[in-house]
């Protein structure tokens, strides 16, 4: 990054100030006016609304219809605030977050690549948003047909033949995509009994599977970070289920035995379940289809760029081979000539495992994922991938020797580094993640994959140029320098933000998860 | 590509401090045969005009003029344009999950508000930070249910929304014992006499609409009274939460546990998604329930501030142990919920449910003056079903002006006599007193 | 306001720290992360884009058409940023304001008021952002109706015959306004020469009638800080056209002998034209068309709440009597029966003082003016005036004798201090100002009226809170005593935004007004 | 009211503050009888539903689904979303003019980027940082002439935006000795003997459009060239930015001040307003340039930043000897305009403006298969005449299908038989191929 507005950055400064004064961060973090705010219950006034409703019309007293039990007049507690209070409530409040519109943000595993805004343009044309989920099928032809041409355009792109909507986000895919695969078994007499799941397994992969009633097998990856087929010959019988790999797994390592992995449970009657989250890194390079796996989820808030938002919406996407195309969720698209309609009885799919979710997806973020998808077109979504890897190679190739490395196999899209070389210090992943964000970097994904003690993974996407990435390695490098020089300062971080760490400890100790009239959190 | 900033320089730079000859090279863990050696079979590249008219195109298939008649758990409400101002600030827009409390207290002070919002609503002591939706929320109500009570079957009213039962279907066929259907009454309301039947020591939870999906509300208290004596606990379920500014909230009247969708508040409808779930309980059951929690405490300087908490009930850290396998929620529909919320304020909340209400009787005298009584005799808030004969009929023929009329209840109760030819109807602040008179005409023919 | 969240304010701190520290302000102000962010011309890279454009299409080498000495390549020296960067840029340099949806901005004479989100929802329909001003009258139907529903309120509310929308701010209008005025003269054979002013007057008033070619003539205000009949007598002669008023004037004083002077102008042949700027204190309340003013500009960006900006845009209409009503700028809207169109043609309109802007007039603003007028009907337009007033006259009663008033005539809409209670301090108003900003407020307009030495003048509008007056007064307080006890503190101030004061007068010295290569500011 | 936050407590205790008995007593320093004594006479309140209502029945009077082939001073092209969406920020849309420079360095640094982009593109030294729009930057322009010049007399294209020039006839009536109207050759261009004959020791400047309103590009150097011998400037308008993609900056070819409009840069057409209006100059006019300018400074810690500056020149300092009235000027549309700017970029720029003229040569040719040639032989960027018979009756013709088909020059040139039955039309991107060809057998009949 260019520095022309006569700003020190941190390494120009040497090594006077306080001890937690870093200058301004090689990410450009300086300091600026921010506002304190109180939660809404705690301002506003008696009376004071922000909204400006009509009169109701008419005499309809509810008591003279609802048993006065059931009544109240008005909800206790609720704010009072002006319209010009809670806009600036919300202006306030918002710029303490950070996202990608803010700065870099390398959270590994959650794909943080720029949204674009022409998608939120599209989502809210009034044609997408006003559609009654219910209403006839005639008045709602256009989302119906946005739904199968997303349907056939995910299925081409990771080789799957037939895809569904419905899930909310990647750990209702693994439910949803699991459900499938117990339907399938139990078509064939036996549900079985248990899910293999290699240790870098993503939580909600065993999550989902417990949910499903499986049991779990844990599968130990290779020194190298892969599975190997031994280990999965090793767990594998005839009441196993499933196998749930991520490929690329968490450790941005691409389980390059996945075919004969495949061949293993296949032939004892097992599938393969893929989680897509990392996915980005195969666009138009490779298909999940065509290596074996049976049955995968995209999450369209990573890989196609639709607004996290803080927490959700998500979009899991849930692909199949032919083998389980008979057991998919209801609804199903289906059309005859220009015209579109939903298949929601079960009648119509006798093996369908059912409905997944109120409606038919999460259809706001289905605009924005074919929008980006249209856009991309078959070039773009490759060099998306390529691109992708490349930031991550980069930034691998910047902070070897820096940090350590702890499995030294190619990465793919992210990269996991860890805290050993920093050890002596007493300088921790966590003092890591705190102090990039005096320097104006979002952390990358800590503590995570768990095979990886410490672990730093850090996810760059290919939004990101190089002079940003540049940046963030001078700052971890910058970083790893002062934990040896003043690892005080380190663990002091951070101290721009408006809140210094957080005691997460009390937080669990001590719940207080609502407000209530005169509570004190100090 | 305006979404990939390397330039050819860039990517030669790079490509060689990596040590790769090519890009392709980058992808060499990545075994020859199973790469795939053609481009995608996607449609060409769209310019951003060219994308325009394409989606243009499609919303203009979507017919979407006038307000929906319909809810049935989907309820086109009128949303301040602040909202969606405020909502797309990069800031909250462009953030994840807040793992990150220090840089993320925007985010984590909204959920707490949200939370909160949500307690008062619902008269519950805890809520969680969001849910998928109204569905699957009811499914880990029930699913939580089991984790207290130790017991394999729920009891489920035949008026909670036919789609959420559906949905817990779904998500309790391999863990559970079944579901016991319990029919309604004539006046559309829960029937108590059945229910005491189907619940016994074995049922976990007795889930209920508030109001029901036939719009009536529920004796709530004589339900809990009935499910509590079995030790169960009393789930309800609202899709409308509209409601809450005229009802008592579930907790005040005996509910163990409240789920719905607060897509009323803040969100649109939106072809049915995304929309924000809520879940909310007793504090007794805090570490049983599922999905994200915001808490408070402080920072080193003793200052207030927010981070994710309670989080050893969940799938990052207790894996196949965890109460949900939920990661992802609903977390921006949450925030404009949240902020619909504020605006709308005590004042605001009570006469919208007020003014809902209006429009709800306004439209059963129309209806009654176009010849249409109501299907069920039951307490109502702003839905209601309508005896109209041909309810198949009505939607059609609506359908061809550009109006969604409403939903036949035959579709989900075939063999339900007294649904027979009734057609569920939403008014909400949205329709006026002439689109009320407009529309009951209509449907007359 | 509250404050529950744990933060000390300034006044709980007591008098240690370093001398800039204020700690948390009264209005909450503290420190968090920013971003220093260099010019778009500074970074990027070769090559990038932020838009997707299609190809041209066909085979047209313009250089087969334009001679090649007209045409370039490209444009030297344009940024190259791919449109995440381009939004992280503005994305970052916008937190480095003070909005009114950040705080409180009681920026006197400007009316900064809250502008409402819906007005932007409105402005933005299709059919109104979409309209070409050229296109065939019945394709626009609807922004003529607006338009002449517009012309037809504002004309009611400040009781005159015809208004024109043309103008495009405040000062346009107060030039149509004297251009009409010239006309009228004209018409009746001598243009006259001068035109008289207040004192008291903001600076467009003179400038716009030397614009017009008039003279001006300054009168001076009495003490109470009014005009007075006198000396109005004593400047009136037939070579006056016309004497601009405001009123209530820029001392937030009303001009109560309004009604005479215009006599006094009337009967001598000229004409009163009424500054409208602070119109906000008479909504509903009082009508210069009533008390002698010909014509008066309207400021919808700032009584009609329309947005301001960072500077514009404006819109500036013009309402005027039956005399003036000839001489009205083109357009004029007219309709017969439901059918709008507009008058352009100086044919129709002899006595038209002609266009003053290309096309018709800002129409932006006035889908919003409108939208406002109509959601506040009657009662709210008054109740805006009045409540305007009550938080002027309230931060009066709170602040007199910690700051000199003055003048101490009864306030209308704002109220103007100065520094002379803090001048042993050696604190004046700019440092004021400057410390308002570390508490978390937006400084008043300083130095505004000329005839206050040091004002301070302060319009806090009528969507502030009492709560909000409330910390503004305390920090005004807080300041006063801070003053004594510490004014090196104040001098430094402001301490919390990302720059500290800046050198002015080296601006205006060495004037850097562009990027060029290169360029150090240091 | 949701603007109003005052409680009724809130206005008694603020009265009793105050020491008035009621809100009418705040207002006694008016004398009764220059008081209202009724409520206005207005319309009632609407609520937010039936305001929206209102707006929406207005907004649908105006028919704007098809992109009008109109330009003649307002350009329809496409703007990124992105614009609008960073444009809603609060923290620039609700700031006024950056009189407190530290906590306005965001708008501050947009209009030195704004100013820079100005510059950039007419090949300008200085820009102020905006106008009123572009026909009173081209009064001003004039004006400034004669501040420079002490001379009092213009000289203008008849081929000028007429508008414009009416605007600059106003502006000038009271204080110049009047405008002389050069008129313009049969291929569009400004005749140079005729411009030559005009200009005298007495003209302060010359002002020709570049393009000009008939889409023409004019000789820029030689009419510089004519304005330098006489000790004139030489003022350039362009109402078409996007032209400078592919032509020279006018600062680059002898032009002494360029003015016009930015508006097809990140501005709707929006019924002709806002706009924003540009003016840039050269550094030696720097003292004599209407309105504000931002420049660059440090801070007391030696820090770049951003302040206004060179305020002596300005009304608020020097009142009635100003170098102009204005104030407030268009400083959110020159935002929005420095936003779209940016996005462009070098390439993105130089793209838009290759694929206007391709559009345009479209539009010729399809209109040459219609049978109708052009009005004038000069060369053209996006705008051109076409002799197409009854102008007046094929855009009537046009209305009645929803297309603004152009305008026809008669209008303004009555008395010149060259442009009876010409009509001006505009291509942009906006307009695919297929609109083109489509539009042109439209004009046929
Ligand atoms: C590898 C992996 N799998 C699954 C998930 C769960 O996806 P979601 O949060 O959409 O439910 C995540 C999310 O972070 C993930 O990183
Ligand atoms: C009293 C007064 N008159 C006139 C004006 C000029 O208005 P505008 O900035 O809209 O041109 C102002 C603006 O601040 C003002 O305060």
């Amino acid at each position: 990054m260019a520095n022309p507005t006569g700003w020190k950055p941190a390494v120009e400064r040497g090594a006077g100030g306080a001890a937690d004064d870093l200058g301004v961060g090689l990410g450009g973090a300086t300091r600026g006016i921010a506002y304190e705010e109180p939660l809404v219950f705690e301002h506003g006034s008696r009376g004071r609304t922000g909204v400006s409703l009509p009169p109701p019309g008419g005499d309809f007293d509810p008591a003279r219809e609802i048993p006065g039990a059931l009544l109240r007049a008005e909800v206790d507690g609720m704010p009072e605030l002006s319209e010009l209070e809670a806009v600036r409530h919300f202006t306030r409040i918002s710029v303490w977050n950070h996202g990608i519109d803010t700065g870099f943000y390398p959270l590994g595993s959650c794909t943080m690549k720029y949204n674009p805004k022409s998608s939120e343009a599209l989502a809210r044309l009034p044609g997408f948003a006003g559609a009654h989920p219910l209403a006839a099928p005639e008045l709602v032809q256009g989302s119906l047909e946005l739904m199968w041409r997303l349907e056939r355009t995910l299925s081409e792109i990771a080789g799957f033949e037939a895809t569904t909507l419905s899930p909310a986000a990647g750990a209702h895919g693994e439910l949803a995509g699991l459900m499938m695969i117990r339907a399938y078994h139990e078509a064939r007499g036996n549900p079985r009994k248990k899910v293999l799941i290699p240790d870098t397994a993503h939580g909600t992969n065993p999550a989902s599977a417990a949910l499903n009633g499986y049991a779990t097998v844990q599968l130990a990856s290779g020194p190298d970070g892969r599975l190997h087929p031994e280990a999965v010959r090793a767990a594998m019988d005839e009441d196993v289920a499933a196998i749930m790999i991520t490929n690329p797994n968490t450790l941005g390592v691409f389980e390059s035995h996945i075919a004969e992995i495949a061949e293993v449970v296949h032939a004892r009657g097992g599938l393969v379940y893929g989680d897509g989250a990392n996915f980005n890194a195969l666009l138009g390079v490779a298909r999940p289809g065509d290596m074996g796996f049976d049955v995968m989820q995209y999450n369209l808030h990573k890989t196609f760029a639709t607004p996290h938002g803080g927490g959700g919406p998500g979009s899991g996407p849930v692909g199949v081979k032919a083998v389980l195309a008979p057991f998919l969720p209801l609804p199903v698209v289906v059309h005859e000539g220009e015209h579109f309609r939903l298949v929601t009885d079960p009648k119509d799919r006798p093996q369908s495992i059912g409905k997944l979710r109120e409606f038919w997806g999460n259809f706001g973020m289905f605009v924005r994922a074919l929008a980006l998808i249209r856009e991309l077109g078959p070039e773009g979504l490759r060099a998306t991938a390529q691109l992708a890897v490349l930031n991550a190679n980069y930034v691998r190739a910047a902070l070897e020797g820096t940090y350590n490395l702890p499995y030294d196999t190619d990465s793919l899209h992210e990269v996991v580094f860890d805290d050993k070389a920093q050890k002596a210090t007493g300088v921790t992943t966590m003092d890591v993640a705190k102090r990039l964000i005096d320097h104006g970097f979002h952390p990358p994904t800590i503590y995570f994959p768990l095979v990886v003690h410490g672990a730093l993974m850090i996810e760059p996407t290919e939004t990101e140029s190089k002079e940003m990435l540049d940046g963030f390695i001078s700052a971890m490098k910058a970083i790893a320098e002062e934990a040896k020089r003043d690892p005080e300062a380190v663990k002091a971080a951070p101290t721009k933000p408006v809140r210094a760490r957080l005691d997460e400890v009390r937080a669990a100790r001590k719940p207080v998860l609502r407000w209530t009239p005169g509570m004190k959190v100090e | 590509m305006r979404y990939h900033p390397h330039t050819p320089d860039d990517v030669r730079t790079m490509l060689d401090a990596v040590g790769a000859k090519s890009l392709d090279d980058l992808f060499r863990s990545i075994p020859e045969k199973l790469r795939l050696g053609r481009p995608l079979d996607v449609p060409p590249a769209l310019d951003e005009i060219a994308l325009f008219a394409e989606f243009r195109r499609l919303a203009a298939r979507n017919e979407t003029a006038h307000p929906p008649f319909v809810g049935a758990g989907a309820y086109a409400h009128h949303v301040p344009p602040a909202v969606d101002q405020l909502l797309l600030r990069g800031e909250f827009f462009t953030a994840y999950t807040p793992y990150q409390p220090e840089i993320s207290q925007g985010t984590l002070q909204a959920l707490f508000e949200w939370q909160t919002f949500v307690c008062l609503l619902t008269g519950m002591e805890v809520s969680n930070a969001s849910m998928y939706d109204g569905a699957t929320a009811t499914a880990e109500a029930a699913l939580m249910a089991t984790r207290i009570t130790g017991r394999k079957k729920v009891a489920v009213s035949a008026a909670v929304h036919p789609e959420y039962r559906k949905v817990l279907a779904t998500y309790v066929r391999a863990t559970h014992e079944g579901i016991d259907v319990v029919p309604f009454a004539a006046d559309g309301r829960t029937d108590l006499a059945a229910l005491a039947r189907a619940v016994d020591g074995d049922t976990a939870a007795v889930i209920v609409g508030y109001p029901n999906f036939l719009g009536v509300v529920e004796d709530l208290p004589a339900i809990a009274a009935v499910a509590r004596k079995a030790g169960a606990l009393t789930v309800s379920v609202t899709a409308e939460p509209v409601a809450f500014g005229l009802l008592q909230g579930p907790g005040a009247l005996g509910a163990d546990v409240a789920v719905g969708s607060m897509q009323s508040f803040g969100n649109p409808v939106g072809f049915g998604g995304p929309a924000p779930g809520f879940f909310a309980t007793r504090d007794a059951n805090v570490r049983q329930m599922p999905g994200r929690v915001c808490g408070a405490t402080v920072d080193k300087q003793g200052r207030r501030g927010f981070v994710l908490t309670l989080s050893t009930r969940e799938q990052h850290i207790r894996r196949e142990k965890a109460t949900s396998n939920i990661c992802t929620n609903s977390g921006l529909c949450a925030l404009a919920a949240t902020m619909h919320l504020t605006l709308l304020g005590k004042k605001g909340l009570s006469e919208l449910a007020r003014l809902n209400f209006a429009r709800a009787r306004m439209l059963r005298e129309a209806m009654k003056r176009a010849g249409f009584g109501l299907a069920f005799s039951g307490p109502t808030f702003n839905e209601q079903a309508f005896a109209v004969g041909d309810a198949g009929g009505v939607v059609a023929r609506l359908a061809r002006r550009g109006v969604a009329a409403g939903v036949p209840l035959e579709r989900w109760f075939p063999d339900d006599p007294r649904t027979r030819g009734a057609l569920l109807c939403a008014a909400t602040e949205l329709h006026s007193p002439e689109m009320i008179d407009l529309f009951a005409q209509s449907v007359r023919g």
